[in-house]
């Protein structure tokens, strides 16, 4: 299990590959995996750039916990979270979250779990440049449920 | 006798404090912690941690505490 | 949107980078992927080699037609569908889903959505050589309920 | 007149039919075409199809059609 804060742009699924060389071949039949990444444009307006603050120490805390909790719930062969921080141009990956097991029911699972507790627990802030200034996003937009 | 009091995000810019200590006293929680840095009541949705965990303002702070204010949270 | 099936092995992390670098930078917030591989062992047995039958023509247009219903469905910016077809090795992919869209619950249903139509739907059957002999895979391992 | 019948998988090895072709007769059903191919009734999570689309026994035959039998499939 990993979970990485990055400082710089990072290339999510050369990063899942490169992670996933490492696992014993043959022992997983699935990866479920996602990856947020910095839009244009949000609730109505052009945005131009985003800086990503976090709490340095409780955010590593936090996301081992959540990812741990989700690795253990669903029986996962592995898990990998990589979230970015600082300034970011769109485009640019925020999240990548992956997922490995057995079956896909446990990796699908566990993956958006994963996303969700992240969303809620982990001690990011976005605030977003647009064209009429810097604004700090308020709250995150709605999440899937898996059962 | 000290307290480390960190805020983040919006409340880091309204309140004007990213890293500050307070003196601690005997039978002190967050709340009074959060007393301590504003004249304003809690915001409703304020999140507050003590030592890397989650917390709530009726929580006791002990010595040497670091203790966090911030508004939710929005990674990912 | 694109779907194929594979006669060789694949790198599916590759091409779904590959994939999404044609898609216009700072469009989509959310990319839900999965991969299926083989595994060296099931129901019991180790699994040596396997063999994916399919039904040409007929996969093709259920692959196209499932995938396209969830993406209008979810309302997604693209989907990448592959899968392989022929004698596999262990550890070797054999489907890769990816649904990207604006915000990550989109995806993530549709990315669960598309793979559980494309395992009741698309005609692909495996056989599976075991120490013991060839044998037909009967049924499906469950899947994953995302709402 | 005719109807092209393919089969898959552990039906293909048990009927020892890949691909076959039978006469079109006014009035076919897919469960005639099965009937013409093997005496056993069809296996309870029989799978059919006609041109490319999921079909049903009762469903009925068209000269030119091309006709598929299978097990539940296992792809993904």
């Amino acid at each position: 299990m990993k979970v990485e804060i990055r400082a710089r742009a990072f290339a999510p699924w050369e990063e899942l590959a490169e992670h996933q060389a490492h696992l014993p071949p043959g022992s997983y039949g699935a990866c479920a995996a996602f990856v947020g990444s910095m839009r244009d444009f949000n609730e109505g307006e052009r945005v131009t750039a985003m800086t990503l603050e976090h709490y340095a120490g409780m955010t590593e805390r936090q996301l081992r916990q959540l990812t741990g909790d989700a690795a253990r719930r669903h029986g996962l062969l592995d898990a990998l979270v990589v979230h970015r921080v600082g300034a970011l141009q769109p485009n640019e990956p925020i999240v990548l979250v992956a997922a490995w097991s057995a079956h896909r029911a446990a990796a699908f699972a566990a993956c958006a779990e994963i996303m969700e507790s992240l969303k809620s627990r982990a001690t990011f802030w976005k605030k977003e440049s647009t064209p009429g200034g810097e604004r700090w996003v308020e709250k995150n937009t709605p999440g899937a449920n898996i059962e | 006798m000290s307290v480390r009091i960190k805020c983040f995000a919006s409340l880091r810019q309204r309140l004007g404090i990213g890293q500050t200590e307070l003196a601690h006293r005997r039978g002190m929680t967050i709340g009074d912690a959060w007393r301590a840095l504003s004249e304003e009541p809690p915001p409703e949705n304020l999140l507050c941690a003590r030592n890397l965990e989650y917390a709530d303002l009726q929580q006791a702070v002990e010595d040497g505490d670091e203790i966090a204010f911030f508004p939710p949270v929005t990674g990912g």
